[in-house]
């Protein structure tokens, strides 16, 4: 099924075996994270593991409580792993951010969901992307601090004067999410995690903020970690994508391959449940599953496949014993009992 | 010709704010045919529950109507009496909220709420076995699990798709005309927002009800209306059979947001420039003007007129009216 | 200096002024909504002018001490004692407005203490989550364990009672207030993505505190401040009334009030217009506070 | 229900036994002599020294507080300096009035603050809601010994309504002490004019203590409901036709007083702290008149039972006001148990 329309920028399709050998920037390993909470311990992540290569963007999909969010704030260091590790550039970060050495701190950083939190109020917007430059001591004196600002709004397409001194009260959401944007990369980090950099705002402004990120990706030789629920999206933004449910990861494969012949009943789920504008989209969704029943507790997660309670095609075997992964085909991997 | 069972016409609302009344709605004409189920897209802030709300009167109390009538089967709803109106909200119109964990009293029983709602409609039905045998039926036409269970807890003890199906209920417990539904699945879970939908399309289908479904998300009206109204900064700007909008829209703002949806397939556009206007001194013409690559002249001093180009297809944009 | 960048310096001044105006107008029109803040702001500044100017406004400044005449006593309010006299013939309106003197300034010390104290102590057990902030917390419940006024009152029995011992008093077992307010505050900013944002790419604890965090809280920082004047006149005037605060001859409100109880009701003016007097500078403050919160809430 | 009852009551206690070394140190740790001021400046040395030994004030810190902790645990507060007898006597004996005082007020703001403030709340913006503002702002803005005197003035001697002082008329003879308490002793000996006679005497002072509370939770109540309309579940409930009686009187209200009640529960509190004041002035004889003689006296032993008294008060008052809004509010009463 040959690809129609324009091939989703930062993702080339033809060079995907070359970028296997090469050695991925982030590999995480069995990687768990339980919250003691007053109602008993909620299974955020269970034993999850997934690689991100150098200037690729990885997907990380799945609805609310899936663990996605959780992934990005332990790879980042705002949660301290259960058990499990994390090695950036082949260094073990499994450690909460405090602990973390300040050169790390340096090579990633993070765009948050919500533009309107990510900003603080009182202060303008040169004091807010001019913050890692002073941290990281990028800068010497004001001078210097002005011009890199500068620089780093144009790279975001905000016209400088414009924005330097004004408050985020007087900017939109999605120029909000560019001064973000601005100073996740003002370090010139070479990781960077994008926890739902869009899903506060309206389909017109996500497009300007996606096509940013991914000229960003370019021109600096980013890798993205990319999480979102929105599939569609994924489908024009992702090298690679993984499919969370529950804290575990379920399925994850090359986007083309992902979307073109999903294997795993939550997959079909999902994508069967995505609304669409054309009807080339209703077509390439899975018929076979339809949505049913709803996502369980993380406190006490159903035994064996999470997935269970609302697979249609559930066994005596998936309530019992947790699928382990097999590959269907090259890079597509799959962990269900089917 | 069926019916007109609601009619919205050259509607202006604001809200008085510290820096001036904001002219939210600025002439928005919307009509509804019995049976006829219409979509209204547009993005956050371009008023769409700001004309459901001035429908059933519910606005907050700084809003201000400035102009414009909405005749619900032939009669004005502003110059309703309170008990006409009150008519109107029991029996006659339902409306679903975007957010159900808002939309429900925290502090009560999903039960005494549920109970309320019936009661205020049919005041003989007030013995509680029948009233509690039809809460149960309510809660299992909206396939609710365990309707006993929900009927006993309070909302914050039930998931988000859980508590929606609840607010259906509630439109559901009189033979209704009208379901308005604003963004009834936008906060919900994508597979959650698939059976929500369903449901809804299916009791419509089963009641027969007209529908103005609300929703940010193009897709989500896609397979559900006859006709879409396209929104945009307090104006409706183009109204065309759900098929033909989609595939070939006229308005830039349209063409905009469809190419700016990322495609399923792969695939989507550059979006669309600038930001949402200030509604305390919004553009003079067009509203869109500031953010349109094809504006004219006289886009920036005259607002266009709504015009019909192939008969169930109109447009208020000046590229098409050969003035 | 080459002309672009001067030129880019005026420009940027001009925008600056022009948004410093916009800001205070805004603010301004938000106070301004009621008209009972304005009423409060007027109240306030002509409690805090008697005050500064008390010396040169009392006619009979020397009646502040401990002369007496008895041969005035008691008389009505008249032309030559607007307020009448007390019972050692001293003017009343001239003690009263020295009055005004205390009030504020046991207020303002109390709150030029316990302000940065309490402040700071609730900022670090908002962001540093863990022992400290139990401790700190822990501690400022015991204070908030038993009315204001009762505690106030064991320690001044404790100490001797004075005007500066009663600040005292007033000072130890007010700062928990603003602990808990700052703490509130912090504890819920701190997870607001700007907060974690200034973590992951590593600021200093410091920077976080006070440079992330204290400037969003200021807002209702200011509004308690503005309110607690008034509380703390009241709780102040309370203790000098039971006779653990101020002693005479000082002028303190809540001294002359006693004072003037015994000759109830014939000479009802000793102790009724020091009392209206207290009510006047707390109504005064209530109603700037609530002025100062309107102007920072939506 | 009870998993939040027991934290709270726990997390009291944890408090009071906090304020049990706070006042107990700041009596013996602040400057002056307390045992020469009680006894007063002429009294030998050799006496003085030989009454802290008997006070055991000579002992280590530590040491003092834990066998003064014994004593406590086993209802003893102590030898009081001033009135020569054991302070937990005293105490009993004077109690009782205050609390009567207390009850009396709290029952005169929790109805006139329920009223205030659904009043300014149904009349949100208009003449009733200006009214009960104003009142609010004079309520907050007097302090409860300035009302008293105030009330003092006007109803007992320009316009004689109410006594002037004390708790009970001089010519009825007081009935039987069973409880200590007038009012229930009265009822209890079946003597009715004396039973009203009291609660005569009560009235003003009552409110004078409550006033400053009733204005700030009638705000409160007033704020909550005037906030909460415009909240999607009464737009909701508008939407759907319910009658506006009951969307006020029942899905506005009960929401709109929870705030109202953790604050109540303070206030009322709170009065045992006014209530030193206004005692004085209607010369009550409750509880306060003593706390304040004793405090005159520095009365070591008698100050820190008086304050330690009024902590397990006020502890008392707080669990029922957090029982009372977990009873109201689900949310918290099932939170915490992981409905």
């Amino acid at each position: 099924m040959r690809e129609t329309t324009a091939s989703p920028v930062g993702f080339t399709t033809k060079s995907d075996d070359k970028m296997a050998e090469k050695e991925s920037i982030l590999v995480v390993k069995n990687l768990t994270k339980h919250f003691k909470t007053s109602f008993g311990t909620v299974h955020a992540v269970d034993n999850i593991e997934f690689d991100v290569r150098f200037g690729e963007t990885f997907g990380l999909v799945g609805e609310s409580g899936s663990g996605k969010t959780t992934t990005g704030y332990m790879i980042m260091g705002v949660y301290t792993p259960t058990s499990g590790r994390i090695v950036f550039k082949g260094q073990d970060i499994s450690v909460h951010v405090v602990k973390r050495p300040k050169s790390i701190k340096k090579d990633m950083s993070i765009v948050f969901q919500d533009p309107a939190s990510s900003l603080n109020p009182s202060k303008t917007i040169k004091e807010i992307v001019g913050l890692p430059l002073k941290v990281h001591g990028l800068v010497k004196d004001n001078v210097e601090l002005n011009k890199g600002v500068e620089e780093l709004l144009e790279a975001v397409e905000l016209p400088p004067e414009r924005f330097m001194d004004t408050l985020p009260g007087d900017l939109g959401g999605g120029e909000k999410q560019a001064v973000a944007i601005a100073r996740a990369i003002a370090t010139h980090p070479s990781f960077v995690v994008l926890d739902e950099p869009t899903s506060a705002l309206d389909v017109s402004v996500q497009a300007k903020v996606i096509k940013t990120l991914m000229k960003l990706q370019q021109e600096l030789k980013l890798s993205y970690l990319f999480i979102t629920h929105d599939l569609s999206l994924m489908r024009n933004v992702a090298s690679r994508v993984a499919i969370m449910y529950l804290g575990k990861i379920y399925e994850y494969a090359p986007a083309h391959l992902f979307f073109h012949n999903p294997v795993h009943p939550y997959t079909k789920m999902l994508l069967s449940s995505v609304p669409v504008l054309t009807d080339e989209e209703e077509t390439s969704k899975p018929r076979d599953v339809k949505s049913t029943g709803e996502v369980s507790s993380a406190i006490n997660p159903p035994p064996g496949c999470r997935f269970h309670p609302r697979c249609p095609f559930a066994t005596t075997i998936c309530k019992v014993k947790e699928p382990e992964f097999v590959m269907i085909e090259p890079e597509h991997y799959v962990a269900c009992h089917l | 010709m069926t019916e007109q069972l609601l009619e919205i016409k050259n509607l202006y609302v604001g809200y008085k704010t510290y820096r001036g009344t904001s002219k939210v709605l600025n002439g928005v004409h919307l009509s509804v045919n019995t049976g006829e189920k219409v979509g209204l897209i547009g993005e956050s802030g371009c008023g769409k529950t700001t004309t459901m709300k001035t429908i059933l009167r519910i606005l907050p109390a700084n809003a201000v109507i400035q102009n414009g009538e909405i005749y619900f089967r032939g009669k004005d709803i502003q110059r309703m009496g309170k008990n006409e109106l009150n008519e109107l909200r029991r029996t006659y119109i339902a409306m679903i909220f975007q957010d159900p964990t808002a939309a429900l009293n925290p502090v009560f029983k999903i039960e005494t709420q549920l109970a309320d709602v019936i009661k205020s409609s049919h005041a003989h039905e007030s013995r509680t076995e029948e009233l509690n045998a039809k809460c149960i039926r309510l809660l299992k036409e909206v396939a609710l699990p365990d309707p006993e269970r929900v009927l006993d807890s309070y909302p914050f003890q039930l998931s988000g798709g859980m508590r929606q199906r609840v607010c259906i209920a509630m439109a559901l417990a009189t033979p209704r005309y009208l379901l308005i539904a604003d963004e009834p699945t936008t906060n919900l879970d994508v597979t959650i927002q698939d059976q929500v939908l369903h449901l809804i399309k299916d009791i419509v289908e089963k009641r027969k009800l007209s529908v103005i479904l609300i929703s940010h998300a193009l897709g989500t009206v896609r397979g559900f209306v006859d006709k879409v109204c396209a929104m945009y900064a307090g104006e409706i700007f183009e109204v065309a059979e759900t098929e033909k909008l989609f595939s070939d829209p006229l308005h830039p703002y349209t063409k905009g947001l469809l190419e700016s949806t990322p495609r399923l397939t792969g695939g989507f556009s550059e979006g669309i420039g600038g930001r949402v206007p200030d509604y305390i001194n919004p553009p003079l013409g067009c509203r869109f003007h500031p953010r349109c690559n094809y504006s004219l002249s006289i886009c920036k001093k005259e607002k266009p007129p709504f015009i019909d180009i192939e008969g169930n297809h109109s447009v208020a944009c000046w590229l098409y009216n050969k003035k | 200096m080459n002309k672009a960048r001067l030129l880019r310096i005026i420009r940027l001044s001009k925008i600056i002024q022009s948004r410093r105006l916009e800001f205070a107008k805004r603010m301004w029109y938000r106070f301004s909504r009621s008209k009972l803040s304005l009423v409060g702001l007027v109240m306030a500044i002509v409690s805090i002018l008697t005050a500064l100017l008390a010396p040169w406004i009392a006619p009979h400044p020397e009646d502040v001490t401990k002369i007496t005449h008895f041969e005035r006593k008691f008389q009505l309010p008249s032309l030559e004692y607007p307020l009448g006299t007390d019972d050692y013939g001293r003017d009343i309106f001239s003690r009263t407005i020295f009055g005004f003197q205390y009030s504020l300034m046991m207020a303002a010390v109390v709150l030029v203490l316990v302000v940065p104290v309490g402040v700071i102590l609730g900022l670090i057990a908002g962001t540093r989550k863990g022992l400290i902030e139990t401790v700190i917390m822990r501690v400022a419940d015991i204070f908030i364990a038993v009315p204001a006024l009762v505690l106030a009152l064991a320690i001044c029995s404790v100490l001797t009672p004075s005007v500066f011992n009663a600040m005292m008093a007033v000072s130890l077992m007010w700062w928990p207030w603003y602990t808990r307010l700052t703490y509130h505050i912090a504890s819920s900013l701190k997870n607001e993505y700007f907060v974690q944002a200034a973590e992951l790419i590593g600021a200093s604890s410091f920077h976080i505190m006070f440079r992330e965090i204290l400037p969003n809280c200021l807002g209702s920082i200011l509004t308690k401040v503005t309110l607690d004047v008034g509380w703390v006149i009241l709780i102040g005037s309370s203790l000098s009334f039971v006779g653990l605060g101020a002693q005479p001859p000082t002028p303190d409100l809540g001294t002359m009030v006693a004072g003037g109880g015994q000759y109830m009701p014939d000479f009802w003016w000793v102790s009724i217009f020091p009392a209206v007097a207290i009510a006047f500078i707390i109504m005064g403050f209530n109603l700037l506070g609530d002025g100062v919160r309107d102007m920072f809430t939506e | 229900m009870s998993v939040y009852i027991a934290k709270r009551a726990a997390y009291i206690v944890f408090t009071l036994f906090g304020l049990s070394i706070l006042v107990f140190t700041l009596a013996r740790v602040l400057p002056g002599d307390p045992v020469r001021m009680a006894l007063g400046p002429r009294t030998p040395p050799e006496i003085i020294e030989q009454v802290r030994k008997q006070l055991r004030l000579d002992r280590p810190l530590y040491e003092q507080y834990f066998y003064w902790l014994r004593d406590v645990a086993a209802g003893d507060l102590g030898y009081s300096l001033y009135t020569k007898r054991s302070v937990t006597h005293d105490v009993l004996e004077f109690l009782p009035a205050s609390l009567e005082l207390i009850i009396l007020a709290a029952i005169f703001e929790i109805v006139g603050a329920f009223l205030l403030g659904v009043i300014a709340g149904r009349f949100s913006y208009k003449w009733p809601d200006n009214l009960v503002r104003v009142f609010s702002y004079v309520g907050i803005s007097i302090p409860s010994f300035v009302w008293a005197i105030i009330f003092q003035l006007l109803f007992t001697w320009f316009l004689p309504l109410f006594p002037t002082i004390g708790n009970i008329s001089r010519d009825i003879p007081s009935p039987p002490k069973v409880t200590g308490f007038l009012t229930l002793d009265s009822l209890l000996a079946g003597r009715f004019d004396a039973f009203a006679n009291v609660l005569w005497h009560g009235i003003l002072p009552a409110l004078a203590l409550c006033l400053g509370g009733m204005a700030q939770d009638a705000r409160i109540i007033r704020t909550g409901m005037v906030e909460n309309k415009d909240k999607d579940y009464i737009t909701m409930a508008t939407s759907q036709g319910l009658p506006e009686r009951l969307i006020m009187f029942k899905y506005l209200l009960k929401p709109s007083i929870i705030p109202a009640i953790t604050v109540m529960g303070m206030d009322i509190a709170g009065m045992l702290g006014n209530a030193f004041t206004v005692e004085i002035v209607f010369r009550w004889p409750g509880f306060s008149k003593y706390g304040i003689e004793v405090m005159k006296n520095v009365d070591l032993n008698a100050i820190v039972g008086v304050v330690l008294v009024i902590g397990v008060i006020f502890a008392i008052m707080n669990i029922i006001a957090d029982i009372l809004v977990a009873y109201v509010d689900p949310r918290i009463r099932l939170m915490e148990r992981g409905e």
